[in-house]
């Protein structure tokens, strides 16, 4: 299993702070994401946004970085801390 | 005296004078202490705040932190790096996030303060949400955070 | 808030963590705070030093301090600015200098607060002699904080 | 009168931490620094060295700042606080 993390305004729009995804096809990030956007139109919106980040194992990765099992993915908007 | 990098993610209100205490305590080959802290002001964009929420993602959070103190230490020749930051519930006044940083020279120890604050704008992943007005609002990142990096490439 | 300046010349140590608190007290809408302390190295240009006297000039050092942070307020948009020196008798360890700047945002605090103590550096009439090995000697003021003065033209 | 005020390296090496000048024959700045020259070798090395700084009345001036009864001048090395 894969599991993901939604952070703030995503996770408000979401409804949903974590789930776990099989990974069985999930090759790379963007595979992830695809799947998350298959729950429906308000998944679809909110993943395709062009400015969202995402991290693996908690450190910033791209579309194409490889996940295998275990592995934490996270999914958020702009951080706007400090 | 050895080099160190101390992050901290932390509900409750941090003590500026006891952080400058430590970054200082037996340190005697450091002349240069930079204090950068960060509040909630009453006022953001044109609009009245009168609270503020921080999300935080933990485990990652600390990690960015110490990466970019680290950084910094590769960058200048440095003493001590502390960098704290609160999440939970603030209201206006409360500090937020403290950067503290000792060298021997001054310049080294200023432009690290910047360096670090800048990067933690842009890297750490925390997430502010504003109320006032009667409404509550996700604080959108700023243009103006990103041009800042432009001086540390 | 209004903006000011306070400059303070003195022999006993001051509290860095009480001085922040000024700068923060009821500003609330200064979201960026910017401090500097310079202390005492028990080492200076790789001679060791046990004990270091500071002579400045009563009247004139308060009032170039001053004006230093009058020209910061003038030049960023700027709350409150601080700037305290100690003279006398000091030991390795000992903070000297303090400066202290508040702002809306941070860049402003952080590039005042550099311009602050770089103006010191080379205006204000202070004079160091350290000792140290058996002997006393008047230190030599330094080309790169003129240098530093470039940056600033 | 004029009162002249002598720091740091400068007072040490004069051993002279004030004096006053009558203000007769003092045009400016190097007229009170000439005269002070004549008072023996050791006056007129230390205040020839290109480096002193001046003030008058508490501000930083320069050679040709004109002088005036009541004024004061004090002479110093560089500066080295901070």
């Amino acid at each position: 299993m894969i599991r993901i993390l939604f952070f703030a305004s995503l996770r408000e729009e979401l409804g949903c702070e974590q789930l776990e995804l099989p990974v069985a096809g999930m090759g790379d990030i963007s595979q992830v994401r695809a799947a998350l956007q298959q729950r429906g139109e308000k998944w679809a919106v909110a993943l395709g946004r062009g400015n969202l980040q995402v991290a693996l194992n908690q450190a910033l990765a791209g579309d194409s970085s490889t996940v295998k099992a275990g592995d934490e993915v996270a999914f958020f908007p702009p951080v706007t801390g400090g | 005296m050895t080099v160190s990098v101390e992050v901290r993610v932390q509900e409750h209100e941090f003590d500026t004078g006891a952080e400058f205490g430590l970054l200082r305590a037996d340190n005697h080959s450091d002349g240069a202490t930079t204090i950068f802290v960060g509040s909630v002001r009453d006022f953001n964009s044109g609009d009245p705040v009168t609270a503020l929420a921080l999300e935080y993602y933990p485990g990652m959070t600390e990690k960015v932190l110490a990466d970019i103190g680290q950084r910094a230490l590769e960058r200048w020749s440095l003493g001590r790096v502390r960098i704290l930051h609160r999440v939970g519930q603030l209201v206006p006044g409360d500090d937020i996030v403290f950067v503290g940083v000792t060298a021997p020279h001054r310049q080294s120890a200023l432009d690290a303060c910047g360096y670090i604050i800048d990067l933690l704008k842009t890297e750490a992943p925390f997430w502010k949400k504003e109320s006032g007005s009667g409404r509550a609002r996700w604080v959108e990142s700023r243009a103006s955070d990103h041009e800042a990096l432009e001086k540390w490439r």
